[in-house]
């Protein structure tokens, strides 16, 4: 039992990249509070940030998967993940909802990417943006660009004492309404995503007056067209707020 | 003999280098940076002016602040928007708190276990413990800095936007991280000696040192382009002093110097041009640590992080008297323009430039990063470093390679975005 | 002082029972002292780091026996954590809770007690005082999946000495299975009954319980003795957090068991 | 009785507003004094420091003050040591600081009084009891409503009829205020002297609330809802509310002074030292609220919103009195402005 014998079981965790801007990766390392203990608490076998030496085929108690498939062997290398680790968490808005990776699959590809590349397109080998959920069974996703703390820390501990993990699954209104800010979208009219963006952040733009960008993606549920309306009621052009809703979740809104 | 390294550990992102030994004789070196991209100068296009910062942010988990910086300065110009002196004086608390907890996190985690023959900073431990523990105090301080500053994370900060700030730290805030920074001054000078003790292996390059010069100050968030070799400049010649080449074996460009070819950029390339403008403190480091004098030794860019470290917690403190809390931002009107910007990221010269039509929505985007700066000096330097020791064991070789390329504190993920 | 009602108590595992695949009995001796309880009440069973969950009594602390029941199947955080502990670990208690069923109206009645799957576990304790009620006649009807997912399974017989009329169904009969195939609305539709002199507990998936109580009343057996016990999200047990609201009901103090009345006509459920 | 008589003469004084506020700012000697300062054209409850700050003719706040005092919208209810015997459960000490709720209106004095029916029933709550043990509450009848308010319809306001379960009732009247002690700390504490009320002032206060009661706007019959809400859950006047319009952001559960909703969850850290038993706000808005192995019973956005709308304008039965109290919050912070009003009107047609 996890509390009961002094004995510790020391997991053994990977941590994995795809496309993105390995900012989870990092927010593992930001993570002062918690980095000693975490450190402490997991054997890595597998983070490349932060080792040199890693085994990417060891077995695993814990995968921790960033960023989003733009490639075809990163689609292997996710099943090969999959099948190594007893739990595999898609860590940030990347691996989870598309992100910022994925905006690209809101145009059209090809120009897009003549727009970065001219002599070297024909060795690309990029693929459309694709979730982890597309490929392999997620077992929880801890969410946010970067994710927060709370998530984070309770994919780790999810893992430490073998239990289900229990993520944040509630708008970010909730958070800012805790906080007792003043609501941005029905007091002053911005255009305030908080109302179908999953929670996890702490309210942070709302409570420096800014109207949440929905970095931590949309919550299971959300009504879009309702909030749509809401924003064209606003005088949002379709322009304007179709962008609001394909910044960090355009692979679901395209789907 | 043939060497392979599939993926480098330690660095930001994703990369392999490959080089084969015959005859004493090194043929055929590549770093290929193989890190997938993301096509973010394709799919800024078509978005609008406000959004840049917050999508540039996520080309690096690392320097966010850097791109925010930079994009928000390249927009603000192609708008014909002038920011506040506070601002400014806010931003340059982001920038300067960002590159000292970058710094840290190469100094300590990613480029410190080369030299101690480890593979990790894990395995440093628990003979480091207290290291490790200074190094999260301090890194709690400056992250504290940019994420009070920066609407509550370090990481992809929120308040930062076109313009200004929405919101700043007040009066009460700003005073607690002001007296967090004493402490840290001591905890650094500790990571100081730590770095300063490692024996660095010699390496002459002749890469131009290239960085932002501004009078009166450490070039950080503008300045015009100089360098040891009499580059010099404005943001809008950029293009004319400095040329993108596509690589067809890696998915990063390699950025030159006109005419004549690689560069170094970063806190070498800073601190080795403009040691005088460095804090009182930080100068006599720099003195004393060999890194005056157009040092051209890229594994001597660890100490110079470590200078600049003690640079940016003498500055933060500064700006941090200085500072006022409390915004009020100014609504910005659209208007058809481009604007250049340069700054200084953590790994040195980051260079954005915008076209957006007059309702704001962005037409053109390119993006230049410090590692494709280097990218070109990386590899020829690499070569030089190889060649000096051919004569060693291959695995020797190997540690030495990785260890330049780190000592670079490269980030792929940004050189392919 | 009063007792601060959230401090659960600690109660070390004396035996567990592998009831099927995924159910579990654990007989449990509470560090201090049995508490009361009656059949159809609940205690909040957790551990401390992963949370509670209502599990209803399985076996009430009666003369002869000093341990309580909780029959338990792993499907969420708490459950899964739990089904890993092994004979002398510690679970965490809180109770019991709740309103349980009305045992003093089987008194010279026929009690017909009805269950699906796991649903049992808390008719178990009904049965288990049996020689109490009073009752004229008690049948069990009681439905599982298949044969591997009935639990209790060694003590139908002696509940059957006891005089209680056992019918077993399943949905998925097997090789080997000598009772009844088929949905437990079945076994009811076939029960003969005097209505006026019957009282009915039902416990089960909501469907289940709708549909037996259904073909009761197509018996003529009147609503009000008719009785319930559904399941709802439970968070403290005690009416205040709100979770397992129904209608103006807190299923966790007001129930769980409802009289069929009780609960009829409210949204959010099949009553 | 002739005692009570006189005494309660005392009960009632009409004082200066100079008065007031000297009586007031004296309290915060022992109490710490919340009241409702303005923020932009809201009010907002928090600390102040003399009574300059606060704004007597406040309408509204966003987060009501019982629930947001006496029900933290987080705290710790437990805690457990990890010890080599295993964890034990530790008591979180009892909040002992003395407050004094100033200005609480009449709807928000009821909804203290209907927290009090959940946290201070068959298992009190330790820590809202000891808060509420704590905190004086100084009503304050309203002079001003908002186009959002319904208390009239709903027997909650605009003035605090209720006689007991807070301390002071005030009335501005016009530069004097009416104070009216309902409780015997408040008589204790209480030692001004002033006028004592007479015929014409309480005439006075009536037509007050007579001229304030023609200034609402909202309007509709709360009785006969229970037949018509029963009969037809699923009118289409929630369906379509819920899937046009309802973002499940769970504003108008959280701003509602009388939901009491809550979460309770372990918080763990990664070195394992302790645990934390923590309550939240929750929200029957959120779509994993009613979540059970193998369904979820308000799977719906239309049941989610159906609750919230059945639970504050019906189910009397639950606490004998209803689940609203009229501050129009939850219209007022809908980002959509659904108003369960027009929902119970349109349902009623
Ligand atoms: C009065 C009463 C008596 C009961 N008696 C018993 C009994 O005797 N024995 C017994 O075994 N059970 C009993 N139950 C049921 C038991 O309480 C539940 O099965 C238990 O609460 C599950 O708790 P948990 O923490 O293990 O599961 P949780 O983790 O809370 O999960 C419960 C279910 O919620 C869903 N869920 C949770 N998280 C997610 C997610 N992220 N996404 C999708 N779905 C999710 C899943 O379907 C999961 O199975 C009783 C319930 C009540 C109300
Ligand atoms: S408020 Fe929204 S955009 Fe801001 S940090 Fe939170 S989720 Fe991200
Ligand atoms: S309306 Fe919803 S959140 Fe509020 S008390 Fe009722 S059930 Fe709880
Ligand atoms: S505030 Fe409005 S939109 Fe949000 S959950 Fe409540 S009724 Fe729905």
């Amino acid at each position: 039992m996890p509390f009961s014998s002094g004995e510790k079981w020391r997991p053994r965790a990977g941590f994995f990249k795809f496309s993105c801007c390995t900012g989870c990766g990092f927010e593992l390392a930001y993570f002062q509070r918690s980095l000693e203990d975490t450190l402490k608490s997991f054997d890595f076998a597998f983070f490349r940030l932060a080792s040199s030496s890693g085994d990417f085929d060891s077995l695993l108690d814990l995968a921790l998967v960033e960023g989003t498939v733009t490639e075809p062997f990163q689609a292997v290398e996710l099943k090969k993940i999959r099948k190594n680790s007893a739990v595999l968490y898609a860590v940030g808005s990347c691996a989870i909802a598309g992100g910022i990776p994925a905006i690209k699959a809101g145009g059209l590809e090809l120009e897009i990417e003549k727009r970065a590349y001219q002599k070297k397109l024909y060795r690309l080998t990029s693929i459309r943006p694709s979730v982890l959920g597309d490929y392999v069974k997620v077992d929880g996703c801890v969410r946010g660009c970067p994710p927060g703390r709370h998530d984070l820390e309770e994919a780790l501990v999810s893992v430490l004492l073998d239990r289900k993990p229990e993520f944040i699954e509630y708008s970010v209104c909730v958070e800012c309404k805790m906080k007792g800010n003043i609501c941005l979208l029905v007091d002053e009219g911005l255009p305030c995503m908080g109302p179908v963006t999953n929670a996890g952040c702490g309210a942070l733009c709302p409570s420096c007056h800014r109207a949440c960008y929905s970095c931590f993606g949309l919550m299971g549920q959300a009504n879009i067209p309702a909030l749509k309306d809401k924003f064209r009621q606003l005088g949002l052009s379709g322009e304007e707020i179709e962008r609001r809703f394909t910044l960090f979740d355009g692979l679901k809104l395209k789907k | 003999m043939k060497i392979k390294i599939d993926y480098l550990g330690r660095v930001e992102g994703e990369a392999g280098v490959e080089f084969e030994i015959r005859g004493g004789k090194l043929r055929r070196l590549r770093i290929n940076i193989w890190e997938p991209p993301r096509f973010f100068e394709g799919m800024l296009v078509g978005r609008s002016f406000d959004e840049v910062p917050d999508i540039v942010a996520r080309i690096c988990g690392i320097c966010p602040v850097s791109h925010m910086v930079t994009s928000i300065r390249a927009i603000e110009k192609a708008i014909g928007f002038e920011p506040d002196e506070n601002v400014l004086l806010a931003r340059k608390i982001m920038s300067y708190s960002q590159i000292a907890s970058s710094h840290l996190v190469h100094l300590v985690m990613l480029a410190l276990p080369d030299y101690y023959g480890r593979s990790s900073f894990m395995e440093l431990l628990p003979g480091e413990e207290a290291l490790l523990k200074k190094f999260i105090r301090l890194k709690d301080v400056f992250n504290g800095i940019t994420a009070a500053f920066g609407g509550g994370r370090a990481l992809h900060p929120v308040s930062m936007v076109v313009g200004g700030f929405t919101a700043l730290p007040d009066e009460g805030r700003i005073r607690g991280l002001r007296s967090g920074l004493p402490a840290a001054g001591e905890d650094m000078m500790d990571v100081f000696k730590t770095v300063s003790a490692l024996e660095l292996p010699d390496l002459k390059t002749d890469s131009e040192l290239v960085a932002l010069s501004e009078e009166g100050g450490y070039a950080v968030n503008k300045g015009r382009i100089s360098s040891d070799m009499g580059l010099d400049g404005e943001e809008e010649d950029y293009e004319r002093l400095f040329h993108e080449k596509e690589v067809p074996y890696s998915n990063a460009k390699k950025t030159a110097v006109r005419g004549r070819g690689a560069l170094m950029v970063g806190a070498l390339s800073r601190v080795s041009l403009h040691p005088d403008r460095l804090s009182e403190s930080a100068r006599k480091l720099a003195l004393e640590s060999g890194l005056a004098g157009k040092n051209k030794n890229p594994f001597y860019n660890i100490r110079a992080q470590a200078v600049e470290i003690v640079h940016f917690t003498e500055e933060c403190r500064a700006l941090l008297d200085k500072v006022q809390s409390g915004t009020a931002l100014p609504k910005l009107r659209p208007k058809e323009g481009e604007g250049a910007a340069l700054t200084e990221a953590p790994r040195g010269l980051l260079y954005h430039r915008y076209a957006v039509d007059r309702r704001g929505v962005v037409r053109k985007a390119d993006i230049v990063t410090p590692t494709a700066h280097n990218y070109l000096g990386i590899e020829e330097n690499l070569r030089r470093l190889i060649e000096n020791n051919i004569d060693k064991p291959a695995e020797r070789i190997r540690l030495l390679a990785e260890a330049l390329i780190r000592a670079y504190d490269p980030c792929f993920s940004c050189s392919v975005h | 002082m009063r007792k601060n009602p959230y401090v659960p108590f600690k109660a070390a595992i004396r035996g567990i029972r592998r009831e099927t695949g995924d159910v579990s009995t654990f007989l449990l001796e509470p560090e201090s002292g049995l508490p009361p309880g009656a059949p159809g009440q609940f205690n909040m069973v957790g551990y401390p780091g992963v949370g509670e969950a209502p599990i209803s009594l399985s076996r009430v602390p009666m003369e002869g026996s000093d341990l309580l029941e909780h029959t338990i199947r792993a499907v969420g955080r708490v459950t899964y954590f739990l089904s890993a502990f092994r004979q002398g670990d510690e679970i965490f208690l809180r109770g019991p809770f709740g309103r349980g069923w009305p045992v003093n109206e089987a008194g010279g009645k026929h009690l017909v007690l009805i269950s699906g799957g796991l649903g049992l576990a808390p008719i178990r304790p009904v049965i288990q005082m049996s020689d109490k009620l009073q009752a004229r006649r008690i049948t069990l009807l009681h439905g599982a999946r298949d044969p591997g997912s009935v639990i209790f399974k060694t003590e139908f017989r002696h509940w059957r000495k006891k005089g209680i009329d056992v019918r077993l169904t399943v949905d998925e009969p097997g090789g080997g299975w000598r009772h009844h195939a088929g949905m437990v609305t079945e076994i009811v539709r076939e029960l003969q009954i005097r209505p006026a002199e019957t009282v009915a507990f039902i416990c089960g998936p909501e469907i289940m319980m709708r549909f037996a109580a259904d073909e009761l009343f197509l018996k003529d057996v009147p609503g009000s003795s008719v009785y319930v016990s559904p399941e709802r999200r439970m968070r403290c047990g005690m009416g205040l957090c709100g979770h397992c609201q129904h209608g103006v009901w807190f299923v966790c103090k007001d129930g769980p068991v409802f009289s069929y009345p009780e609960l009829k006509g409210y949204p959010d459920a099949l009553f | 009785m002739n005692g009570e008589n006189t005494s309660q003469k005392n009960y009632e004084i009409l004082i200066s507003r100079q008065q007031l506020a000297s009586w007031v700012e004296g309290l915060r000697e022992n109490f710490q004094l919340i009241g409702p300062v303005g923020v932009k054209d809201e009010a907002e409850f928090r600390e102040v420091f003399s009574f300059d700050e606060i704004n007597p003719g406040y309408r509204s706040t966003m987060l009501p003050p019982g629930k947001t005092f006496l029900l933290k919208p987080e705290e710790e209810i437990l805690s457990f040591d990890i010890t080599p015997e295993g964890p034990v459960a530790k008591e979180p000490p009892l909040p002992h600081q003395k407050r004094v709720l100033f200005g609480v209106h009449a709807c928000d004095t009821h909804a203290i009084l209907y927290l009090d029916k959940v946290f201070l029933g068959a298992f009190p709550d330790p820590l809202y009891r000891a808060r509420r043990e704590n905190t004086l509450i100084i009503s304050l009848n309203c002079r001003a409503v908002t186009e959002f308010c319904f208390c009239h319809l709903v027997g909650a306001g605009p003035f605090l009829k209720a006689q007991s379960g807070y301390d002071v009732l005030l009335t501005d009247m016009d530069g004097e205020f009416l104070v009216e002690l309902k409780s015997e700390r408040a008589r204790k504490l209480f030692r001004i002297e002033g006028r004592p009320p007479e015929e014409k002032d309480w005439k006075r206060k009536e037509e007050m609330e007579l001229e304030l009661l023609k200034s609402f706007s909202k309007d509709f019959r709360a009785d006969g809802l229970r037949e018509v809400f029963l009969s037809r859950p699923d009118h289409p006047a929630l369906r379509e509310t819920a899937e046009g319009r309802c973002l499940s952001c769970a504003n108008c559960v959280m701003v509602c002074p009388t939901c009491f909703c809550h979460d309770i969850y372990d918080e763990t850290r990664v070195s394992r030292t302790g645990i934390k038993r923590m309550r939240r706000w929750d929200a029957c808005q959120d779509y994993s609220f009613a979540r059970v192995h193998g369904g979820n019973f308000r799977q719906e956005r239309q049941a989610r919103l159906r609750q919230f709308v059945f639970h504050k304008l019906d189910y009397e039965g639950q606490f004998g009195v209803k689940g609203t109290v009229g501050c129009g919050r939850c219209i007022r912070w809908c980002p959509t402005g659904i108003d369960l009003t027009e929902i119970a009107k349109e349902m009623m047609k």
